[in-house]
């Protein structure tokens, strides 16, 4: 009954990412898109505002390919093993051609804002930077007093990206997303967009994601695209599917420290590959059977129960 | 470094005597690095009911592994709860439930304000760090907040150049002021861990050496510190890491030597 | 390893609601458990704050006992049937003895109140009650200006139950609790809450709540009893277990509308049974057996996958 | 009532004029009663597409039977997602994903403001009614409102005794001033369904007879309304229902003749 909207993903990035939009990427640590991180690369998209909580790799190879003018985003680092080389020279002005500039948050903070963007309010209210320097650093950190008379607090402003680019397991070709393990701010961001694609593991009948609507987090309505992309968040990791490859993220240190090596690897796994079928040819099949988890950890069923 | 026939590394001790100051704690958030090992050695050894949440979204983490990083899939499998993001730093952090944030830092005051965010000038750093991530709002809401941290004249400044997450402020006085007034669930640092020795914090709000480690001298102390640092006058002796500590280390938890080089 | 905190139903109420507090017995439709509700009356609890969006039939009979001195909700009636008589008595001052204070909101306004007393949050914000006499009617209804310039919306104050009651499928003896099918408000009316009961369908090991964590509404940190008490939740319903007892619903329409009719039946259904045993019992096996639900239909299970 | 060879009734009627002025709309917020045998006949016919959704928490319900109420567990399993209620008005309503919000009234006026709450005086009602629920929210936040109810002089009123939900406020162009200047999603109130005819809104906001039932009269109309109604010039017959419609409802929504009696 419902309309396709599985397209691939050349198809998705070329029609729905626009020189100049605010995209996010989100996923915390769990489902990345770094299929779709590549592509925007690959299609060299420009000016971009990229908005993250955890820029990560995928950020660093897409500031370092230059389709960004700006980065929002709550923590900057390479998760567990250092820095983000790419982002860091443009920042510390390094090359000073291509600025980079930074609109920072906490990630309660860029929670806040993508959940403000979800409910359509015009500010998210929490209990983060008193006494700091972040309001100083970022005028859009303000203050807000409590209309019942019991102190101030901090608010943050709604983030509404013009596309949102999520990773799951699975969806139907409708778009109806579920995830399971780290949920992150996904459905926050999806719901804040303007556009949505969503990358799966596995497209699934209809019936599947029905008989556990529960585990549903992006309802098809907001969906403009699914893409098929199995492994399409390597070097991240999908629960159940793939564990992280963190030999990749120890790999990433040495090669963003210096520009050439950057751009080097992006030429050889970005520009010279023509999408993500390549990229794993590439990988190898060995190094990806390597990240299978060890063995299976099932959910269990539980019963809705038929009402008629 | 030796003590009686055991060796082990500044990086080790650092550890263990992190994860003994969880002693007695229920909710420990668990952030990335040092705090993540130091956290899950706890609850090998003096804490075995503590709950790990990781601000990734999950409540009573299991690891089977030591987690590579705060988002590893380890943290979830077997895990009591997984939620949102705004779930966990909304019902959990500000609501007040976790008892100690772990934090760690690339500048840290007299008073344990916290820097995480430049070195130099924000607009034209010398040196642009990670930022605040959930530090900021760990220093805020989390009953207690310990750091762990290796010491060094750039790490432990007479003035930060940055502050992400507030610690004691000017001071104590001012600091319990500002806290009450607005309504602040978190009574701020309560222990530092380096790897020459331990923290607390005195009546006045400042760092003062509480315990020494095995090896460490008050000369390397004071050398490492970029203010006339105070030394309790009962300063203690930290135990050096038993022998199944230094095997949980060694064999359970980074076998690899990541955190313990 | 955890510390087990099932109790009996009479022991829960009696440890844990006491005279003057603010109670929210929560669950929209689904899961309210009338058990617990029973209970309150029979111990002849005073002075309770009665917090709930939907009154339903379980506070008109809470009402009715004389249990409560206010009530905070949104909407009052019984739903697809009719009034709620005895709340209606009061409010409309033919018992002029047994008043009844109200505190109204709106749905949303409801669950962003439980929502800012889960996120210990001063207001909670929302794009509700314009040009509507309801902030006139109520005072904690109040305009809240964005500090951003775009405008001036509504607050709710947190709402903070000294005691919140909900009712589950299942959850362990820790209290880590899992629900599936409507979720209401419950996860935030128990963060919001001071202390928590727990009434279940089914005590599980907490292996089962491990196997998928996802499903976890409450975790066993915030709750102080977990009383098991199956069928609890009639004449409402528990997805996959039984359905709600619509025949109740509609007996409940005659019965409420006179005071004498709703005491005799507070007296044959309530005072005069020592439990929720006698309370089944007296329905019968049958009537019991007709509201099972017509067939399965199982979730299927996921896999979250092993990683040593 | 009788119409060619078939008779049905004026809820009957009423239902089936809903439920086919949901032609072309996508995603409707289903109200207790009478909305939702309307909406899930409109499922069944004009809109096969049209996702349901019910404030309980239900985007995407696929009820297997009629819902008995807007809570019931036929309304979850088989939908689309199911979400908690902060995400249901915040997400989804407040987001403005709604076409159509379907909303019952004890009182309204002639610009379709919605009185729920209360008859007489708030703080000493003459009678308590159920009070908002999601009607307040659905009123400002739907693309478009549809009301259904029958019509009588104590419902039709010149003014309402409260203003639960706002429809055109003092007219329209105070209206669309105030939903501009305030940011609303909604543009109020489009029909109103009754037991006599089908009203949609004048330029002036204003709720005007542009269809009338079979078998009713404008007599009739007159003096269910407290005001002087407007009437279309060019007044339509609603056509009658069709088999097929009359058999949806008497054999598959509504067997007991609940809502159709």
């Amino acid at each position: 009954m419902t309309t396709s909207k599985v397209a691939s993903m050349r198809d998705a990035v070329r029609d729905l990412v626009r020189d100049g939009d605010t995209v996010a990427i989100e996923g915390f640590t769990h489902l990345i898109s770094f299929a779709a991180g590549h592509e925007i690369i690959r299609q060299r998209k420009r000016e971009l505002t990229l908005a993250r909580l955890t820029p990560d790799l995928v950020y660093d190879q897409m500031i370092a390919a230059g389709v960004a003018r700006k980065l929002i985003f709550s923590w900057l680092g390479n998760p567990g093993v250092g820095g983000l080389g790419a982002i860091r020279r443009r920042v510390e002005g390094e090359l000073p051609d291509q600025p980079l500039e930074l609109e920072e948050y906490s990630h309660f903070g860029m929670v806040g804002r993508y959940t403000a963007g979800a409910m359509n309010l015009p500010f998210f209210p929490l209990r983060s930077y008193f006494e700091t320097d972040l309001p100083v650093a970022n005028p859009l950190i303000r203050p807000i007093a409590s209309p019942y008379g019991d102190g101030t607090i901090y608010a943050v402003p709604p983030l509404r990206p013009d596309v949102t680019i999520v990773h799951a397991q699975r969806a139907s070709a409708g778009g109806d997303t579920q995830v399971w393990g780290l949920l992150g701010c996904q459905k926050e961001a999806a719901f804040a967009a303007e556009r949505v694609i969503v990358v799966v593991e596995e497209l699934v009948d209809e019936a599947v994601i029905r008989a556990d609507p529960n585990r549903t987090i992006i309802p098809g309505l907001i969906v403009d695209a699914v893409v098929v992309e199995p492994w399409g968040a390597h070097p991240s990791y999908v629960q159940g599917v793939y564990d992280r490859d963190n030999r990749f993220y120890l790999d990433w240190d040495p090669i963003t420290r210096d520009e050439a090596t950057t751009q080097a690897w992006l030429r050889e796994w970005v520009y010279e590959l023509d999408g993500r079928a390549a990229y794993l040819e590439k990988l190898g099949a060995e190094r990806l059977a390597s990240l299978r988890p060890s063995g299976s950890a099932p959910s269990g069923s539980v019963d809705y129960g038929a009402y008629r | 470094m030796m003590s009686g026939e055991m060796t082990f590394s500044k990086s080790e001790m650092m550890i263990v005597a992190a994860a003994r100051a969880l002693a007695g704690r229920q909710v420990c958030f668990v952030g990335v690095g040092l705090p993540n090992i130091a956290v899950n050695l706890a609850k090998r050894t003096v804490a075995p009911e503590l709950e790990l949440v990781y601000e990734a979204g999950v409540f009573g983490a299991r690891p089977a592994r030591l987690p590579l990083s705060i988002g590893d899939p380890t943290i979830v499998t077997g895990a009591t709860a997984v939620v949102s993001m705004v779930e966990l730093f909304g019902y959990y952090l500000q609501r007040g439930l976790i008892d100690v944030g772990f934090l760690g830092a690339a500048q840290i005051d007299r008073f344990g304000n916290i820097n995480t965010t430049v070195i130099g000038d924000y607009a034209h750093p010398k040196t642009r760090l990670p930022g605040s991530g959930g530090a900021c709002e760990i220093a805020i809401n989390a009953r207690e907040v310990f750091v762990i941290m290796r010491q060094s004249r750039r790490s432990f400044v007479d003035a930060i150049d940055f502050r992400t997450s507030p610690g004691n402020l000017g001071g104590a006085e001012q600091a319990e002021r500002i806290r009450r007034e607005g309504g602040w669930l978190g009574r701020g640092p309560s222990v530092v861990v380096t790897d020459l020795g331990i923290y607390r914090f005195d009546e006045g709000g400042e760092m003062r050496l509480e315990s020494l480690h095995p090896g460490a001298t008050l000369d390397a102390v004071r050398e490492t510190i970029g203010w006339e640092v105070a030394i309790a006058a009962d300063l203690a002796a930290t135990p050096p890491p038993s022998g199944e500590e230094l095997r949980l280390i060694r064999e359970e938890l980074d076998p690899d030597g990541v955190y313990t080089k």
